[in-house]
């Protein structure tokens, strides 16, 4: 199987979409002419035309508001917003509109539209230019949240969430999108709200998604050195997620970790551990950790950054902390 | 994987009003009195009904208001899309949805547009391409906006028309709506329903520019017109609604008049008499009958468009209330689509 | 003491900072004239006169924007957003501008706001008007949050939000706003952060805020009936909230159910049910329950949303369940 | 309880440009110059400590638009407040916050105006009315209608700037906050940095209107000015911040030129040779520098200028360079103000 960057797999995903779906349009701020701020979408004005990939304005409200009323009259909408930290200008269009128009019209249209949205930190951007705010969406009933961790994934779970008719929110880590890894000559939609499990292991089970199931697979790495054996499962998709994967896990490995780059504070991993502390209370035996970002802003200096996303080591210390 | 567009089906029934070029024919303000009598009178009917606590919620009415509805959608097809407001039963009933669904949603049944769901502030109906009120002030500009970019994208002949309020300008969104609509030439025609008031307060404290000067600095054609005229705003929108339609987005500012509170049960205590009182001379039912009497139409004739309409009203009224509480499960398990094999 | 209801309490905690602190200014959308949607600034505008207390327009975006602008620059606003679901327009000036001020200036200056904003149900006001969002904003540092529960708390929490020199989300229940309860004559500012045991029980611990404070309460005494001895602790602070108030209480009854009206899902409840798998683990003697609204928009029809809201009956079968 | 209000404080030093009430005097001319050729000597510095990799994090350099930021600020006292954008290097240094200071925040130090925790994008100085550069196209117009509101309510005579782009007139902020200062007449000045450019497309193609237009539609007096002309602009703003100290809000728009990349790095493959070429006829240095010799001033003093302000940049990246790494602890402490006692 090929390589390619996750980047790269993310502009095929939207290709291919455009190529097999004229509903299909793409638009955002320098998202046409230029091939987007990151390139996700270069070339793609040119192969598929001014009226399906266009630029716009720097109007994130207007553009998130129009995606749902074009979806609602037929267009199957994908609009980026630059960086997630923007994704503050969307929030009424997103939460207010397109999550609820579905239920409170009684079920009469879905909204399918995808905003696409780079998260995470690294590369010293800074408070505005870093966040992962994925827990906000997450928290809104009748809105799809993924976040693909590798090349196979962004494809899978982009053209998943494309042709979804709901509203689906895929947040890309873009301090993956040089990651390279393999995709198939013809590769296909994953199913959202399916986890997999990265790595087997047998003595704790650490849950993950985006850039932090690499920071795990590294800590597993370190701690097999220790004799311990941890399990690490790629969530992929966070709402729905995949409880009965995260659940059957820790009925075999009895501890949990769960680690992501967001804050830690009512991030996406309170929910997961709070509900395995509930239904999978029988099979623990040891605290629940988590490891999140502390809870400041992210900082602009890079000896500051770096103690601020998770590390491998400090998923390394929780685990041998649950162990204990 | 398939693709699966959502497009708004063509009506079933035919457009609320009879195709009619021949502008302010007899039948054609006929046409438009009925509609703006039922407006009135099913808001009527949800006053009293409100007051009897039948109907939940909080409820704007549009009385005073109803020529805007009438005139401007006389000049759209049941495939043009609207975006409504927390305003918007009057655009509901013009647009053609269904009596027995509205009436159902507003009194929270099963039955209802919206299953009981939405209420006042969320009535839709995809079928005439009605999008939703929307309880959010200014949304429906954004929604308005992309359903114009759909029916460009998709080939259609369709427009799409936004309302709002006058309050609603203060909203970033008119902005961003509007030089949108400008730079890429959308079929999308902005209605301002300028009532003079936002809540409680005179929109004038609220807003520093005139609609007319903003529309101009984008460059959109603007026209005003007495909203209270149901036979004046049908002409201005025939007119605006078919330059949309060649692709030039156009705002219609309508001057019309907010008779009852903000929402029901509002006493209007911040109004001034005066004010209140005035309105009796410019209510849009009073001038269409008089503009009907000079046509020559017989007070007999009118009589009957409004038995017509009472009992329209009388047999939705009695449907909704004989309609089920919605099913909890149902609902649960109605805020994503069925799962379908990807 | 004298009973006043929660809403007069909101009144006169406005008035008693617009009396002693002169750098104190209150805006928003019909805060003036009119003295507030629900009523809650009624009569300030006349007492304090139009430079204090003033109407907006509609303008959310630019009105908490400004609090921003206006906090850096010497006054302390305190501006009311009218229903917690319009906060969506108001994320940016929030999350990234006075969340984070004070951090990515180096300390160089606070940023002293108070949003105030009713959220909940019950009302019959349907899917845009009835949410609670307070998960998105505990969620980012450099934010406080506080949900008050009575008309004591609602001065108290009021007051000191708006002497703190750090933002301050005040939510307030709207079903709550008739409530009636005793405010001293001479009332104090309460300390933001701590808990408090509002009933004091052996077998199981509850933790609420705000309105599902009184749920929880009513449910404490319906299992009383069985025999069932319910500790209620509110939390009055969400962010940041009683840690220690509660794992204390943990440690009397090793039972543990959070209850709020929000959605459940990734929810302020999985924070604490969270934190304490981790460091209450070895106090549990049950698996933790949540109760919190079903993952769905708030729907209009009363039958609906009677069923929606969590209720005392809901709550009591959780603590059954954890006590099973 | 106490009231803690947090007043931005006199500026220790005097503001950077000597008063000097007799418009286009040497004196002044020279010292507008020394103050572009500071930012545009600041400015070439970063880049190739940028390309050294000295530089992390993304840079938005002014190079071309000095004369905006230097003929503004020459019109404002230190108490006068403005909210800067991304592209902020010029308005936090001709604001008069400390080189020292500025280098060592863009090299991430703890010496840094914001302790290495913002770096070029959230460069501020409470000190100096520097309310901070931005990383929110179009957050800063709250911010300063904000301020002048404070300035207003405590009785200050100061008033406050918000710089934008051109492509930032497309965000709805705009609307919103030009509206409310000119409802509320607050001393607010809107500086337009008009440099044809939103990233990497021309902002023609994402503005329909022109500002002249919508500012007008708002009543607020627009005034143009060749943004590369410093003297110009001094002229210009000077003008336009009485009338706002006075009451009246108003726009300032600055037709200027963006020479590097969007952002350092940036290839601007985007861009025409030919529009790249003409920049140099267009350069703010070139213009004031002909002037100065029109008006008389020797070479050899504007050599001084030159020298004096590389010793100064010098001592300030060595200064930098020399500082430290930030503490996290003392950055994870300070997300909120020490706890005082209710
Ligand atoms: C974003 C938002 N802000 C505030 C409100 C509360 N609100 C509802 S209607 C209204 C006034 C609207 O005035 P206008 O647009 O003139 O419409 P009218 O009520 O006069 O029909 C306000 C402030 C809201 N629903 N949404
Ligand atoms: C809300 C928001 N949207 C988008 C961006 C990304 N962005 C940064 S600068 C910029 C272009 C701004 O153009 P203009 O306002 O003309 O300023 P210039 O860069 O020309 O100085 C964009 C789109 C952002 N930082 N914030
Ligand atoms: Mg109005
Ligand atoms: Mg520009």
């Amino acid at each position: 199987m090929p390589e390619v960057r996750y980047l790269h797999a993310v502009n095929r995903a939207l290709a291919d979409a455009l190529e097999q779906d004229p509903t299909v349009v793409l638009f955002g701020e320098d998202v046409g002419e230029a091939g987007g701020s990151f390139g996700a979408s270069r070339g793609l004005r040119d192969r598929f035309g001014e009226d399906r990939v266009f630029d716009t304005p720097i109007s994130e409200a207007a553009i998130a508001g129009a995606a749902v009323g074009a979806a609602l009259s037929g267009l199957r909408p994908v609009f980026e917003i630059m960086f997630m930290d923007f994704t503050t200008l969307v929030m009424d269009a997103l939460v207010n509109q397109a999550a609820k128009a579905r239920f409170m019209f009684g079920g009469q249209s879905s909204v399918p539209l995808v905003m696409r949205t780079p998260h995470g930190g690294g590369l010293g951007a800074g408070p505005q230019h870093s966040q992962c705010l994925e827990a906000w969406f997450a928290h809104i009933p009748g809105l799809k949240v993924v976040c693909p961790s590798d090349p196979a994934s962004a494809y899978g779970l982009l053209r998943a969430a494309i042709a979804d008719p709901d509203p689906v929110v895929v947040v890309e880590n873009k301090a993956l999108y040089a990651l390279k890894g393999e995709l198939p000559d013809a590769p296909q939609a994953m199913p959202i709200g399916r986890a997999l499990v990265r790595r087997a292991g047998a003595d704790v089970t650490l849950v993950a998604y985006g850039a932090a199931v690499h920071t795990c697979l590294a800590a597993a790495r370190a701690l097999e050195a220790d004799g311990i054996s941890a399990e690490v499962i790629d969530l992929l998709s966070l709402q729905p997620w995949d409880e009965a994967a995260v659940l059957a896990s820790l009925a075999r490995t009895h501890r949990l970790v769960v680690v992501h780059e967001a804050v830690e504070a009512f991030g996406i991993g309170a929910e997961i551990a709070a509900r395995m502390a509930d239904i999978g209370f029988d099979e623990l035996d040891g605290p629940i950790a988590r490891v999140g970002a502390p809870f400041m802003p992210v900082p602009f200096s890079k000896a500051l950054e770096g103690a601020y996303v998770p590390s491998a080591a400090t998923v390394a210390d929780a685990v041998r902390r649950v162990l204990a | 994987m398939t693709a699966r567009p959502l497009q708004p089906q063509p009506a079933p029934l035919p457009a609320t009003l009879p195709p009619d070029p021949a502008a302010n024919s007899p039948a054609r303000l006929i046409a438009l009195y009925r509609l703006i009598v039922l407006i009135r009178r099913a808001e009527e009917r949800l006053i009293t009904m409100f007051a009897d606590g039948e109907v939940p919620g909080f409820i704007h009415l549009s009385i005073g208001q109803e020529a805007v509805s009438a005139g401007v959608m006389s000049a759209l097809g049941p495939r043009d899309t609207i975006a409504s407001t927390h305003r918007g039963h009057g655009h509901a009933i013009a647009k053609g949805l269904p009596l027995d669904g509205f009436f159902a949603e507003l009194l929270a049944r099963d039955e209802g547009l919206c299953r009981g769901r939405g209420g006042s502030m969320h009535v839709a109906d995809m079928s005439v391409g009605m999008l939703g009120a929307n309880g959010i002030v200014g949304a429906g500009l954004s929604i308005a906006l992309g359903s114009a970019l759909a029916h460009r994208r998709l080939g259609r002949r369709e427009g799409a028309v936004a309302f709002f309020g006058d309050g609603a300008l203060a909203e970033g969104l008119v902005h961003e709506c509007m030089n949108l609509a400008a730079l890429w030439r959308l079929p999308l025609l902005f209605v301002c329903e300028n009532n003079g008031w936002s809540e409680f307060l005179p929109s004038s404290k609220q807003i520093a520019f005139t609609l007319a000067d903003l529309a101009g600095a984008y460059g959109l054609p603007h026209t005003l017109v007495d909203g209270n005229d149901v036979a004046a705003v049908a002409d201005a929108a025939a007119e605006v609604v078919a330059g949309v339609r060649g692709g030039g987005p156009a705002v219609l500012e309508c001057m019309t008049t907010r008779v009852r509170g903000h929402f029901e049960g509002d006493a209007q205590k911040y109004r001034d008499a005066a004010d209140l009182d005035g309105l009796g001379a410019r209510d849009p039912l009073r001038i269409a009958e008089a503009q009907l009497a000079k046509a020559g139409i017989a007070a007999a004739e009118l009589d009957e468009v409004r038995a017509e309409v009472e009992a329209r009203i009388e047999a939705a009224v009695a449907a909704a209330r004989a309609g089920t509480d919605p099913d909890f499960a149902a609902a649960r398990a109605d805020v994503y689509s069925p799962m379908e094999a990807v």
